[in-house]
């Protein structure tokens, strides 16, 4: 009785196509990433160029990043670091999203990458120079900064951001969440189950995709068929911004009203940053294994720069000029030396670390073990 | 049969294991605003089991409510939303689906307060009905607490009476550690575990074994819906003249083995008995820990009464030979004594 | 220098609006169900009308999975079966899209609420019969049948598809995997994992959402915060297709165009089919405690049930009348009662079941188990 | 120091762990043209640890590719493959990384057999990079195996040397279970562990474990990278005159309890060595069987060396505090011969 094939009478139902029924999803429409400032550093949109003091404060921002995320890099490399995930080219993305937030009232839920946004957010330099060396003190979350845990196991982080999402609109603090996830942790199950559940509640977190072309040796397009992930905004009902991610302008204003809306209880907003990742994955990986470093990643160095961009700017707008960049350069540079000594300074690990923070009350196994390691480093201390 | 003396006399009233525990939840909603309850179908049906019946008309539809269909979506969230304060006490369907948020639970729920170096906590709850017995579709029936045990940073609790469900629930909701909650479908509703518990406030602490018999010949280390199974088989062993002792963990994590050993230096002779598959199942560390600290107390092998190693069996009219039941463990008493 | 605030230049920053920017998506468009058949019997669609000898067959299909769910509802209730999932409802959703599968070459994933269109790719009633009984026979999947396993843990079997589909196209099978997943079930990140995994693949897959519009008590709202959830294929970029899902005719064509295009190579296409649950989640259940029975389930009853929607057409096209209705209803129940009997007449589980198919060749520990069991068959035998 | 012997004379070249295993892959995508590799990373890049390096290369994208990242989708699409026919042989980044799929392996890999009565099986291999020993970051360094373990169905395999590697991964590829794969990151490309591996087909059966070294004093069971520290560790003994024989278990499902049983018996004396954490490791299921075996064997309670009850430290210069070194193995040793 099933799986009956004949031959239709009215002969239409064998050549069926999309377009002929009524309830075809619409074939995608054309989306161009939203831009203020050209890669010239020329306006496109003059009409949402901020105050200079704020672009020029976004240009001092981004350089002292980039300054640092060049030292970390040399850090690794003379073995003063462990292994580091640079965030070098996206700093428009990171630092534009994360300044649209409140220190005191607003959240971040971040990843490996997102060294960069949590140091706009609170995080110290010396603080960073810890965690990345594995040092236990690094790891210690400061009191001051609402930032929840570095999440390492993609995409972890989105579902803690939809949770404190929750928490705060419960709690009626007016506080916003904002998350980032990588273009590749997109694939992740739980990218959906998160956007699905604040976005069916309208709790207010601000979900950003920094897309930057790769995850690992993988590129965008292995990830998924669509053009820009963005599009899954439609999938929830709630607004989607595709959004230059070099352009710190575009970037910042587009924050800012997600951030504004979530605040004012209308729910998330997906937001996708195109940028680049002009760097290995890792300070452990070598890109030469799977892309040719003076192809497209050269391009993204030379012309898409997120820094030099303002710069270009605040140079036609006047605002800039060499001295000021020499006396920005050894001010950043002041500044990262006194954390670097700062971070030498603190003493080495203690081995009793191992056991703290396990439970909130040691269980009796947690005694066991720390007698063993006293007995451990006493041996070691002998020896 | 308690250990546990309340403080002041209070009210009591003679509840089943489901009623203590809607109890529980009901006297922490009204005590701290920030404790929190959702999951699947907990809202405005009171969750599969009724467990959550009248919380959401009592406490308001923001304080107990329906979430979408997602485990990793339930876990992930109650990790953030308690990060930020609040108290959440999310319920699973059952035990079998904890797996699809089980990655928060490894990665994230057990690990949030060690890697931000006591930062942030995950003061949060997380209930399910588990375990078999009653007739019932694939995954409903499963005994996850290994993939917990093992997990540091967590507690997990598996009461096995109406008094305990309630005191431990509420203790499990103060606590400042994540507390997966494990409660019995058998014992549920099953009139002959109903007892009488307290009305108002009282807790019963996570990490306190409970000496459910006393007796010298024999130990039987348990916990759950398995203690009634050990007491109606030291009920039989009695009769022979056996004299077991019954210990109900009421936690595997912490797990308290003072009592157990206490119990061993008296008998010499334990049998363990669990509801979840043997290999690796919680009677593994519990042995291992036994012959590590009763070596020379030990009259026979610790022996263990526990499911075969399969899924739990979806075959209605099998599952009592896998299962354990009071005959199985009586067999397991003679071997233990036989040894 | 990071959360600087300030008022804009030009003014414009702060009055922003999602209008206003070029990445923003568009606002979602319209969507109708597709349809054929008006719930009247009427055809919307003339063109589409196939032969009416198929229409026929939907109709004795659709009516015999009608009875079986009531007879099993009954030995449910007479304790002659398990808990048990209904289809009552879901006949055009489920027979109308499995009957345009090619039971030779193509494969179902099914889940818990799929009996109907198991049985129309190859399970037999008798197996149904006994699966719902939790007897091991019955949970014996026929060699006959390319239906993989039913799966209750939510929504296991749409990822099962998708690996299907890769497995097929790798083989060069010509192969289609159809698979299902309830509205509420969409709310979980496996069923975003394996759409993206197989339409970035384009593997041969067909997507059916079955959106009854509750998921146990939890109504279609609570989910997400779309209007449909077919709105999803935009960010997969592949064809999505809302239908009517009490119209067998447009689910089946809608099928049809589906299954073609992903045997012909084009990928995935994801469908909803808009219909109702109009019995309880499962026999266990009752929906008393969460919604008004007298309301929206019993307009669904009456008013648009999908297989009285066929007769009415039938008969207006004078293919039908009592006399056939009478005839087929007792051709179905003589073909029940056989399948019944049959598995009446099976032989109890035997205890062995238990220890079987755990691996392939058994491990020690199976064998010490199945002595253990023998040595506790044999008590129960002598008790 | 191999128990195994080829059938024929082959030729053979001196290889790390890691070329073994490239090279077990190599045999088999030539071998079976139902053999696909995929996951993240393995195609164009050959894995962050370059073990499918090659491949792609050599057998084409079809054969070897990336995929979307989702741990879910990597496993529960090799559920869907397997059963159709393929033999999908899929690479997680991490051991750490498993839990987002968890629920596949828990649900389905290991229940598709069971669950349609032979219908169906899921011939598939999960390999990952697991363990400590270099200093790596957090969820870099997991030992999951308990997990899968205590998850009936399933084998899991933990090659020590690079001939091990080869011929398990060649028998699990060819076997009609599930297999998931551990292979240890410190012995990938660790030179002293290099050794003459045949070139050509050859396999080693999963479930026969190995005797490492042989002695009469003390029994040290173990699996993967420890292997090597409990040779260490038997070496320094053996040069206070303590004899220690050394298991390497190779796979811990199908666990080989009766190499472990024969040495007890000799021994009578026994340490359990593993990566993962203590509470309810392998080691856990180990002791209990062991006791439960060879109760009148046991001079001495069985010890387990294993990491701390925290996750894997992530903390760089304090790892070796944690898991297991060789002389906390030699600790272990002096106990169990004066207890
Ligand atoms: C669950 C999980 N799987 C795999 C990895 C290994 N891994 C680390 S980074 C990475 C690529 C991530 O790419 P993307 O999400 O685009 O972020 P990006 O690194 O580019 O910022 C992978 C696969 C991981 N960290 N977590
Ligand atoms: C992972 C998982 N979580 C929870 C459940 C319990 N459960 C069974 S059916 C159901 C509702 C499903 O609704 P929907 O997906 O709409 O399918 P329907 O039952 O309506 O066909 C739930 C929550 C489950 N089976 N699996
Ligand atoms: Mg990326
Ligand atoms: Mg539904």
């Amino acid at each position: 009785m099933a799986n009956t094939r004949r031959t239709t009478k009215k002969g239409a139902a064998t050549q069926t196509n999309e377009a002929m029924f009524a309830g075809s999803m619409p074939v995608a429409s054309d989306l161009t990433p939203f831009q203020i400032l050209a890669p010239d550093g020329k306006p496109v949109r003059e009409d949402l160029i901020p105050d200079l003091d704020l672009v020029e404060d976004m240009y001092r921002g981004m350089s002292r990043l980039r300054h640092l995320d060049d030292k970390f890099m040399s850090l690794f490399k003379s073995q003063r670091l462990g292994n580091y995930a640079q965030f070098g080219g996206q700093e428009a993305s990171q630092f534009g999203s994360a300044m649209a937030l409140n220190r005191q009232t607003d959240y971040i839920a971040p990843m490996y990458r997102n060294t960069a946004a949590m140091i706009t957010h609170g995080w110290s330099i010396q603080n960073a120079i810890m965690y990345w060396r594995g040092h236990p003190e690094g790891w210690r979350l400061p009191d001051t900064a609402n930032i929840l845990p570095v999440i390492i196991s993609i995409p972890g982080q989105v579902l803690h951001a939809a949770g404190a999402a929750l928490g705060l609109k419960a709690q009626g603090t007016g506080g916003v969440v904002m998350t980032y996830v990588g273009e590749g942790g997109t694939s992740q199950g739980d990218v959906h189950a998160a956007i699905n559940f604040a976005s069916a509640r309208k709790d207010p977190c601000v979900f950003i995709i920094e897309n930057n072309g790769w995850a690992i040796s993988v590129p965008r397009q292995v990830q998924s068929g669509v053009d820009y992930l963005v599009r899954r905004s439609v999938g929830y009902d709630i607004p989607g911004y595709l959004v230059d991610g070099n352009d710190i302008l575009a970037v910042n204003t587009v924050s800012k009203k997600a951030v504004q809306d979530a605040r004012d209880g209308k729910g998330p907003s997906l937001i996708e940053h195109m940028t680049y990742r002009i760097r290995p994955h890792t300070t452990g990986d070598d890109p030469k294994a799977y892309r040719d470093e003076n192809a497209e990643p050269e391009f993204w160095r030379k012309e898409r720069d997120p820094i030099a961009r303002v710069k270009k700017f605040l140079t036609l707008e006047k605002r800039w000029n060499d001295d000021r960049e020499v006396a920005m350069v050894a001010e950043i540079e002041t500044e990262f030396q006194a954390a670097l000594e700062a971070a030498d300074q603190v003493a080495s690990p203690r081995p009793e670390a191992l056991l703290e923070y396990v439970w909130q009350n040691d269980v009796w196994q947690i005694k066991e073990q720390r007698e063993i390691l006293k007995r451990r480093v006493a041996q070691m201390e002998g020896a | 049969m308690m250990t546990q003396v309340l403080e002041k006399a209070t009210e009591t009233k003679t509840m089943t294991l489901l009623q203590a525990l809607t109890d529980a939840m009901d006297v922490m909603l009204a005590k701290d605003p920030k404790v929190v309850m959702y999951g699947e179908d907990v809202g405005r049906l009171g969750g599969v089991y009724r467990v959550t019946t009248g919380l959401q008309g009592k406490h308001g539809e923001h304080r107990v409510f329906d979430c979408p269909l997602t485990e990793a979506g339930i876990i992930g969230t109650a990790v953030g939303a308690a990060a930020v304060g609040m108290r959440p006490v999310v319920e699973l369907q059952f035990g079998g689906f904890m797996m699809q948020g089980f990655d928060q639970i490894f990665s994230h729920v057990s690990r949030f307060r060690y890697r931000s170096r006591g930062r942030w906590s995950t003061p949060l709850v997380i209930r399910f009905p588990f375990g078999g017995g009653k007739s019932l579709l694939e995954q409903h029936a499963d005994s996850p607490e290994t993939y917990l045990m093992h997990t540091p940073g967590i507690k997990v609790a598996i009461p096995s009476n109406p008094y305990d469900a309630k005191g431990m629930l509420i203790a499990a909701i103060e606590d400042n550690d994540p507390v997966v909650f494990f409660e019995s479908i058998y014992l549920y509703r099953e009139p002959s575990a109903r007892m009488d518990v307290p009305t108002g406030y009282y807790t019963v602490p996570l990490g306190q074994a409970r000496v459910a018999r006393e007796g010298s010949d024999v130990t039987l280390v348990t916990i759950g819906t398995m203690v009634h199974t050990c007491l109606a088989a030291a009920e039989q062993a009695a009769k022979a003249g056996i004299q077991c002792e019954v210990i109900d963990l009421r936690t595997v994590v912490p797990l308290d083995m003072e009592t157990v050993v206490a119990s061993v230096a008296k008998t010499g002779r334990v049998v363990v008995v669990h509801e979840a598959n043997l290999t690796l199942g919680p009677g593994a560390e519990i042995a291992a820990l036994i012959q590590e600290k009763c070596f020379y107390e030990l009259e026979a092998p610790v022996l263990r009464v526990a499911s075969f190693d399969t899924m739990p069996s979806p075959f209605n009219s099998l599952n009592h030979y896998s299962r354990p039941e009071a005959h199985h463990v009586a067999e397991a008493i003679k071997n233990v004594l036989s040894a």
